[in-house]
């Protein structure tokens, strides 16, 4: 009981702290520095009407390529740690009607969503990540109305990886062609797409990119919902 | 009349936390995570953050309880509930 | 030209996302491939040193052709030109060593894990970008949870759950951290944050400093935040622990000296240093206690390690320049002794099938070469002269006096006389215990020890050529201004 | 105080309360998921400015009628970051269950001293 009271203490104490902090940083005011050079500039260095995603993709390609990173470590970090010999789904029940025939009738639209989300990135909220995420709950539901469904490892992982090459690729092409790893070199180099912005063909590589990460991400989060439904057989350790 | 909504969606953040961090049944736990995921994102979308709110909604809500989920379906749904502290401090 | 060193960080990167297609081609090919990368990455990993020394001025990346505060830049100044050169070639030796240390499958993704961390480390190194730096972070975290975990035992499954939670706890401070800084000044990058330090408002600095310190002491195993360390080096595999002692706490370490120097404009910052000297003094006192009684050797190295790097926080925290330096080279001089000691302990279990105390009797006459290796890397930690640990915990010292903390050559000296014990008895159960069969060491892995124990006593006999690039790299965390001038910031200001 | 900034540190406190008090593993996670969302809200009100709208640059908005875009980049990759830590976390769980049948953090002390 101390320990606990302890605890609410010292959680108290950085409260405060962080309220006290936060005190100095007012909410709703017009602090941008970096920011606001982004929007003011954003359509002429990169094409992209969405600046979130032109930040995400150009300005601060690190970031992505450390998140993408991120997902596959998780990944494959989820997958050596529950790597057995044998394993096999082991759900007993099959879904209900609604759930095998809605996954059936569904599927395809879901898919097309998730690449409807990726590919118009740079126009609309959204992109790679949450297209990537709407894949994998497409897998997911598959996972959840079938017992003996599986997705097919021989091509997933490849996938995974090659999604992967790719990008760091596009980027070692930039280094190539513009001097600078990760340089938008359709966009800045060639001018393709400079006539149409905020239309679909324009902003340079983020539709490129956005597609990678899409691919990237829908079969990390459908490796992760994979490892963590199959269950080891019986001595199968 | 934004000031109230806000309020709302705070009050409603933090009510759907308390609950999940306080209910026995991990599963109810669970969906009380995916809550407050799902109001921050309602809160995102106020905050004129919709690519976040997308996010927190497919991978943030969605997903991350769905994992959850599954580790509950290997292991087991009702914990022992004493509380103590102390676990990572002692060497 | 000088932005080719952007591969040092798509070259890891691509190896790790080409080892699953590489897996359907040819299984056994995945671990040849992880030391062609690895030696990749030290050829390029040379080049950049040998550029940055050469020149002398820092080589500075900017991803995609903006120029920072714009876009993200990496920094690859003294230090971090040093320190990539350290891990890549840790890296590499790990590598070597894994082929006989794990044989707990799925090895591709071990690989791939492998890389990532090495990834990691390189880039919290060589970044210039605050929230960058907190994403390498959770690159080297993650794949250091996934590794901490891999042998898929009860006990290391514990010690990666005890790490991960507070890396957890880590990760959302140092992010509530970047928060308040990012809310008072409207920038990320680092050089343009040391500009503008003086525009802060001082109980956000305050708050966001330490909480960002807090957030990376998970990583850098300062105390309230280390539990973790022991169980997650005595529980990982072989080649993994000693990277982890080797450089994943130094990448950190180093990160957090860059964040305190950077705003060392802020008005009230020495309260900061004060915490940081606390923390650290009480990791160094809490590391050779624990040390004292331990009966497994890995575990004992662990905590020994952690009272290691209690010293170099305490190092970085005296706000001088030879401070700073002094710090740089102790992190330089445990990461070869480290590197050495857990390579040699590793083999020891790995051939012995155990790391108890007990496993050691009579290894003088069982594995010598090995034997040989812990006994040199034992002798150099304690400080003995004519060995490397010697000459920087002497910088230290006279760092320490310069700085009038005196109290802290007391620290240093009784941390040193404590070590002296443990090891002292260590090599005695080696060499004069217990009898045994000669075992057949590796003469590739003996090969490998006997580099590292050169190593030692080169810098042993000759520390000033060492100890001037280790000067060189202390300036560059330590002197702001010249980190401002280096970095090509545009013209943003408010 | 601003109602986003009451609950995003409420939530950062009551996600590191659930950590250091509960005993059960996936309780403990559940708070480190609730801390995850209560820094991303934080950052988010960090980055917003009243009385503007989305930074998507389409009709009608100008530069200077748009949030700052950079914390919005900023919580895209810490949301990712966190499922990761959550994923790798479980699958960590899942192994211990495995071997000591239970989630109670003070039944899976082995290593000590």
């Amino acid at each position: 009981m101390v320990k606990r009271i302890l605890a609410i203490v010292f959680i108290l104490i950085i409260g405060f702290w962080m309220a006290k902090a936060l005190d100095q940083v007012p909410f709703g005011q017009d602090r941008m520095l970096v920011g606001k050079y982004y929007l003011e500039h954003v359509k002429e260095e990169t094409g992209a009407v969405n600046a979130v995603t032109a930040v995400v993709v150009n300005y601060r390609g690190f970031d992505t390529l450390g998140e993408v990173t991120v997902l596959f470590i998780a990944s494959t970090g989820v997958a050596a740690l529950l790597w057995r010999k044998k394993r096999k789904r082991t759900a007993k029940t099959e879904g209900s009607v609604v759930l095998t025939t809605g996954a059936r009738l569904l599927l395809p639209f879901i898919m097309l969503f998730g690449v409807y989300i990726f590919i118009h990135g740079h126009l609309t909220p959204g992109g790679g990540f949450p297209g990537g995420a709407t894949i994998a709950t497409a897998f997911l539901f598959l996972y959840l109305a079938f017992t003996v469904y599986e997705v097919d490892h021989k091509i997933f992982e490849p996938l995974e990886g090659l999604a992967g090459v790719g990008y760091v690729t596009v980027g070692l092409i930039g280094l190539a062609i513009g001097g600078y790893f990760l340089f938008d070199w359709i966009w800045q180099t060639w001018g393709i797409g400079k006539e149409n912005i905020g239309r679909l063909l324009s902003a340079g590589f983020i539709p490129i990119i956005y597609t990678l990460i899409g691919i990237k991400v829908g079969t990390e989060l459908t490796g992760i919902v994979d490892n963590m439904i199959k269950e080891p057989e019986e001595g199968g350790q | 009349m934004s000031d109230w909504v806000a309020i709302f969606i705070a009050a409603l953040m933090v009510v759907s936390a308390i609950f999940a961090v306080e209910w026995r049944d991990l599963l109810a736990a669970v969906v009380g995570m995916a809550a407050v995921s799902l109001f921050a994102s309602i809160a995102f979308f106020f905050l004129q953050a919709p690519d976040v709110a997308m996010v927190e909604a497919a991978i943030g809500a969605a997903l991350s309880a769905a994992v959850f989920i599954f580790a509950i379906n290997r292991t087991e749904r009702y914990g022992s509930e004493e509380e103590g502290t102390g676990w990572w401090v002692k060497w | 030209m000088s932005q080719y060193a952007s591969l040092l960080i798509a070259l890891p990167l691509f190896g790790a996302f080409f080892i699953p297609i590489l897996k359907r081609i040819s299984k056994s090919a995945v671990m040849p491939f992880l030391v062609l990368v690895t030696l990749i990455q030290t050829g390029i990993a040379a080049w950049v040193f040998n550029e940055v020394y050469i020149t002398g001025k820092p080589i500075i990346i900017m991803a995609g052709g903006f120029r920072p505060p714009i876009g993200i830049n990496l920094y690859i100044g003294h230090f971090a030109a040093l320190f990539v050169l350290v891990i890549a070639v840790t890296s590499l030796l790990m590598t070597i060593f894994s082929f006989k240390a794990v044989s707990v499958e799925p090895k591709d993704k071990y690989a791939m894990l492998f890389l990532l961390l090495m990834l990691g480390a390189t880039g919290m190194i060589s970044t210039g970008d605050i929230f960058n730096l907190f994403v390498f972070m959770e690159i080297t975290a993650i794949s250091a949870y996934a590794l901490t975990a891999y042998n898929k035992t009860g006990e290391a499954s514990e010690a990666a759950l005890k790490y991960i939670v507070l890396g957890g706890i880590g990760s959302s401070f140092f992010l509530v951290g970047v928060a308040l800084i990012y809310g008072s000044l409207g920038t990320l990058n680092m050089a343009h944050i040391a500009q503008l330090a003086h525009l802060v408002n001082p109980t956000v600095a305050k708050a966001g400093l330490a909480l960002l310190i807090f957030g990376l002491a998970v990583e850098a195993e300062q105390f309230p935040l280390n539990a973790w360390a022991p169980d997650a080096y005595q529980e990982a595999p072989h080649p993994v622990t000693a990277m982890f002692s080797a450089f994943v706490v130094k990448a950190s370490l180093y990160a957090m000296g860059r964040v305190i120097y950077i705003l060392s404009a802020v008005e009230g910052w020495s309260s900061i240093l004060r915490l940081l000297i606390i923390l650290g003094t009480l990791t160094v006192i809490i590391g050779e206690m624990s040390a004292l009684r331990q009966n497994n050797v890995k575990r004992m190295f662990a905590y020994s390690s952690i009272a290691q790097v209690g010293l170099i926080a305490v190092g970085l925290a005296l706000g001088t320049e030879s401070g700073v330096s002094a710090s740089v080279f102790h992190m330089f001089n445990h990461a070869i002794v480290k590197a050495l000691m857990f390579l040699a302990v590793g083999y020891v279990a790995v051939e012995l099938g155990g790391t108890e105390i007990n496993k050691f009797e009579g290894l003088g006459k069982r594995m010598p070469v090995s034997a040989f290796a812990i006994t040199v890397g034992a002798i150099s930690i304690i400080g003995i002269p004519l060995f490397n640990v010697f000459w920087s915990k002497v910088q230290l010292i006279l760092a320490a006096l310069n700085a009038q903390y005196t109290w802290m050559v007391a620290l240093i000296l009784g941390a040193s006389l404590v070590e002296a014990t443990y090891y002292i008895r260590l090599i005695h159960t080696i060499w004069f215990k217990g009898e045994g069969e000669k075992v057949k060491e590796s003469s590739v892995l003996a090969l490998v020890m006997l580099l590292l124990v050169a190593l030692i006593i080169v810098i042993g006999i000759y520390p000033e050529p060492f100890w001037n690039v280790m000067q060189k790299a202390g300036s560059d965390i330590f002197n702001v201004a010249q980190y401002i001038k280096n970095v090509p910031l545009m013209g943003v200001s408010p | 105080m601003n109602p986003y900034y009451f609950a995003s540190i409420a939530l950062i406190l009551i996600g590191l309360y659930a950590i250091l008090a509960k005993r059960n593993v996936l309780k403990m996670l559940v708070g480190l998921s609730i801390m995850e969302t209560g820094v991303n809200l934080l950052l988010i009100s960090v980055g917003y400015v009243s009385g503007r709208s989305a930074p998507i640059l389409s009709e009608g908005i100008t530069p200077d009628r748009a949030v700052d875009p950079i914390p919005q980049a900023l919580v895209l990759t810490a949301i990712v970051i966190g499922v990761a830590t959550t994923a790798m976390a479980l699958s960590v769980v899942i192994n211990l269950y495995e071997k000591y049948k239970t989630l109670n953090v003070e039944e899976i002390r082995r290593l000590r001293g």
